[in-house]
């Protein structure tokens, strides 16, 4: 499937077939609109309860990507995590396969509010946000 | 359940022989329809490898180069495809109500697959 | 007119960016004690940094996705991880070679001790991040990385004689004087130096930024096919220039200053005068390159929004990486740590962190879900298998050989 | 490939059967003569550097730096084989003429510093003609190295 240039479509036509680890896993997600970078598929939410089983949702953030780590560091990342987040018992942010818009080179989703930006936030707000010209495009 | 949990996991078939890993997850677009965009990815079945610890790297499929496709194809030994619904999975294992006998090659040409 | 005058800065912006200090200080150390009888690891290099960097460029044209981002996508998160700790412990190493050269070129054009000079190099180069647009960056330090084709002029004014330098680069093996395990590390060394991993997540991401389309998939390949070569040429005449000039004399370069004095002797003060910006532009421009690429590879391992084309609010992220690598890198250097050394050994280690960065790319390479029609063909797969396993025996061969010579002593 | 590999497997077995212990007098000989050579790339450097600056095709900052990293690396050589003591009378007479050749050059290089940093012309010159023979006295030590 691709276009005349070569580009791979990638349109969410019925009967596709992918291949959950290496289609989903560990891709780019970003935002449709704005094409802002929004995380790495850390891991992927199977709802295999219902009649039909389907993909639920993308995991992001370090409460996906920690687990995924092997022995030792992958606790250390998992008890930083919690440590550092404000909830009881951090979950990744889930986006919904309803928001999932493209799935090509990149899981492209519609723009949202993607909540848990933690770190990135943090260091805006006390950091980077607070050195002159950091809101502006460069020259 | 997380992807991740399944990846990776030891196969036994319906005599609770050793099969193999869990490599990949298949999955079809042509589950119920969810919000506005599409159909729902609905998961038609498993790819298993016969060694543990291998990563496909994509070469599940028919992809260039040869050397590659070649070389994965020795470390992983068989590959092969299962419909979900030969499946059972519970906690720790994954089970196969079929036998290693009946299991079918996967099929590397993946995109001209509806099933 | 307009297209070819980009393509033309597109090249010229190559053969400058394609030489920094790696290829400034290992050149002239082998050209010293080998003579040009290592000049083919210096084409073998070349050819791979083509191989490698026309993947990537291929591929960020045509599926947006520069070099990190695949390399996790294809590895997983923990090989990945490997990789990103790997290439971010060299490309950081690097970044603290290239301000130390930076400081070395202003200590010898105005005699300022370089320690002095570092701490100003740190603010340009964050301020150059924070503020200039991609686009002016690099055109503007890559052509004046371009002074640095003086070696080539000091060489023909040298008036070696040719035929004994032809001679030595068709006898690839070590001079009396030397034995092999030296002969193999250096030649691991100058491959190291040509085909450093930062090059490329800068080529790839930098397409990224300038919103490449597989329309400009022919200025990619041009500033590869072209680029990279004569680069490499330079290399090469800073190599064949110290041969000429210290080889016979027994001299053995361990500083800047001696890489840049045949110029000095065969061109005098002018030439001088341009090897120096020569060196401070390329040197920065490398700067900037290895600072980036450190928050590119990083960013795009997590998935974080990068680059230049946003405010700096929009990726925090990645402009803290920038900013704590960028002191790191100045506070090494204030140990007074020596520059040289610290870039003899970042060109040996680009060698052993290559094939985690190298594998992922060659397969994507070959994969329709990202490149369509426009995937590898069996020559463009034929050199990357090669160069895959050159790649990895360079990798493996390079930390025993450095503990049996050395580090080449 | 198979040949090079054998060859480098050839090097690595003579090269760690001839690595003696460091108190024997061929050690101390090798080492005087890798001193030696080292000596002489400084001497040489001090040499090209000066002769450049004579000729008025460097400019005198430069070629400070220059001879300066190389009066660094010369008493660093120096110091390095100070260190050393000569394991029996055999090899006393090399280590002392080892030991003066490189301190002569390392008093020679730092002359020639101070008169970089003087802009003395006169005395740059008449210093650079003196490297030769000094040259020549270490060559002769650098054949004792392996």
């Amino acid at each position: 499937m691709s276009t005349s240039d070569g580009r791979p479509t990638g349109v969410t036509h019925a009967g596709r077939v992918l291949h959950a680890g290496l289609h989903l896993l560990d891709r780019q997600i970003v935002e449709q609109g704005t094409g802002r970078m929004a995380g790495k598929v850390d891991d992927v939410e199977l709802a295999l309860d219902e009649d039909v089983p389907v993909v639920r949702a993308l995991l992001t953030g370090p409460a996906g990507w920690g687990p995924r780590l092997p022995g030792l560091l992958g606790r250390l990342v998992t008890s930083v995590h919690h440590r550092l987040h404000p909830a009881e018992d951090p979950q990744p942010v889930a986006i919904d396969m309803t928001h999932v818009v493209d799935i090509d080179s990149a899981v492209h989703v519609d723009d949202q509010d993607l909540g848990d930006q933690g770190l990135g936030e943090w260091l805006d707000q006390h950091f980077i946000g607070r050195i002159p010209g950091a809101g502006d495009a460069t020259e | 359940m997380r992807l991740s949990e399944l990846l990776g996991r030891e196969v036994r078939d319906a005599d609770n022989e050793y099969v193999g890993t869990v490599a990949d997850l298949v999955l079809v677009q042509d589950g119920p329809l969810r919000g506005p965009y599409a159909a729902s990815l609905r998961i038609s079945g498993l790819i298993l490898v016969e060694r543990r610890h291998v990563r496909l790297l994509g070469y599940e499929r028919d992809v260039l180069p040869v050397a590659f496709r070649w070389l994965l194809k020795r470390l992983a030994g068989r590959i092969s495809y299962v419909p979900w619904e030969a499946v059972d999975l519970d906690e720790a294992s994954v089970t196969l109500s079929v036998r290693t006998a009946d299991l079918v090659e996967h099929d590397p040409a993946y995109r001209r697959r509806t099933s | 007119m307009k297209k070819y005058l980009a393509v033309t800065l597109g090249i010229l912006t190559a053969i400058g960016g394609f030489v920094d200090i790696g290829d400034l200080v290992t050149n002239a150390l082998v050209g010293a004690r080998f003579g040009m009888r290592l000049a083919w690891v210096v084409v073998v290099g070349v050819l791979g940094i083509i191989v490698f960097a026309e993947m990537s460029g291929r591929i960020a044209a045509v599926s947006g996705r520069a070099t990190f981002d695949l390399v996790r996508e294809r590895l997983g998160p923990r090989a990945a991880l490997v990789g990103l700790v790997g290439s971010f412990l060299v490309t950081g190493l690097t970044l603290t070679a290239e301000l130390g050269g930076v400081s070395l070129a202003v200590e010898l054009a105005f005699g300022i001790n370089y320690l002095l000079v570092i701490p100003w190099v740190m603010v340009l180069a964050w301020l150059v991040v924070w503020r200039v647009k991609f686009n002016t960056m690099e055109t503007g330090f890559g052509l004046l990385g371009l002074f640095l084709v003086v070696f080539v002029v000091a060489l023909v004014a040298a008036a070696p004689d040719w035929s004994a330098l032809g001679a030595q680069v068709s006898t690839p093996r070590p001079p009396p004087s030397e034995d092999w395990p030296t002969y193999a590390y250096y030649a691991i060394a100058l491959f190291g130096a040509a085909m450093t991993p930062y090059e490329v997540f800068f080529f790839s991401s930098g397409g990224v930024e300038e919103h490449w389309s597989a329309k400009d998939l022919t200025l990619s390949k041009l500033n590869v096919f072209l680029g990279f070569p004569l680069g490499g040429t330079l290399s090469l005449s800073i190599a064949a220039v110290a041969a000429v000039t210290f080889l016979p004399r027994g001299i053995q370069v361990d500083n800047l200053g001696q890489t840049v004095l045949p110029v000095a002797v065969y061109l005098g003060k002018v030439g001088l005068a341009l090897v120096l910006i020569g060196v401070f532009a390329a040197t920065f421009g490398a700067t900037l390159e290895t600072l980036l690429s450190c928050g590119y590879s990083v960013a795009q391992y997590f998935g974080w929004q990068w680059g230049k084309m946003v405010r700096p609010r929009q990726d925090a992220r990645f402009h803290t990486v920038l900013i704590a690598v960028l002191v790191v890198g100045a506070m090494t250097l204030l140990t007074t740590v020596d520059p040289v050394k610290v870039t003899e050994y970042s060109v040996v280690f680009s060698a052993v962190a290559l094939p985690l960065t190298y594998l992922p790319i060659l397969i994507v390479a070959n994969d329709p879900d990202y490149l369509g029609r426009r995937t590898n063909g069996p020559f463009a797969n034929l050199l990357g298998v090669s160069y895959l396993v050159l790649i990895l025996v360079a990798s493996l061969a390079a930390v025993p050989l450095m503990i049996w010579t050395k580090a080449g002593q | 490939m198979m040949r090079a590999a054998g060859l480098v497997l050839a090097v690595a077995v003579l090269c760690v059967s001839c690595a003696g212990p460091t108190t024997s007098d061929s050690a101390l000989l090798s080492q005087a003569g890798r001193s030696a050579q080292s000596a002489v790339s400084e001497l040489q450097t001090v040499d090209l550097a000066a002769r450049t600056q004579l000729g008025d095709h460097a400019w005198w900052s430069y070629t400070d730096v220059v001879v300066t990293s190389s009066e660094d690396s010369m008493s660093a050589i120096e110091g390095t084989f100070d260190s050393r003591q000569p394991p029996t009378v055999d090899t006393d007479a090399v280590y002392q003429r080892t030991t003066k050749a490189l301190s002569d050059a390392a008093d020679l290089v730092t002359a020639m510093r101070i008169s970089v940093r003087r802009h003395d012309t006169a005395s740059l010159r008449r210093q650079t003609a003196q490297i030769a023979p000094l040259v020549r006295r270490l060559n002769r030590l650098g054949k004792l190295a392996p």
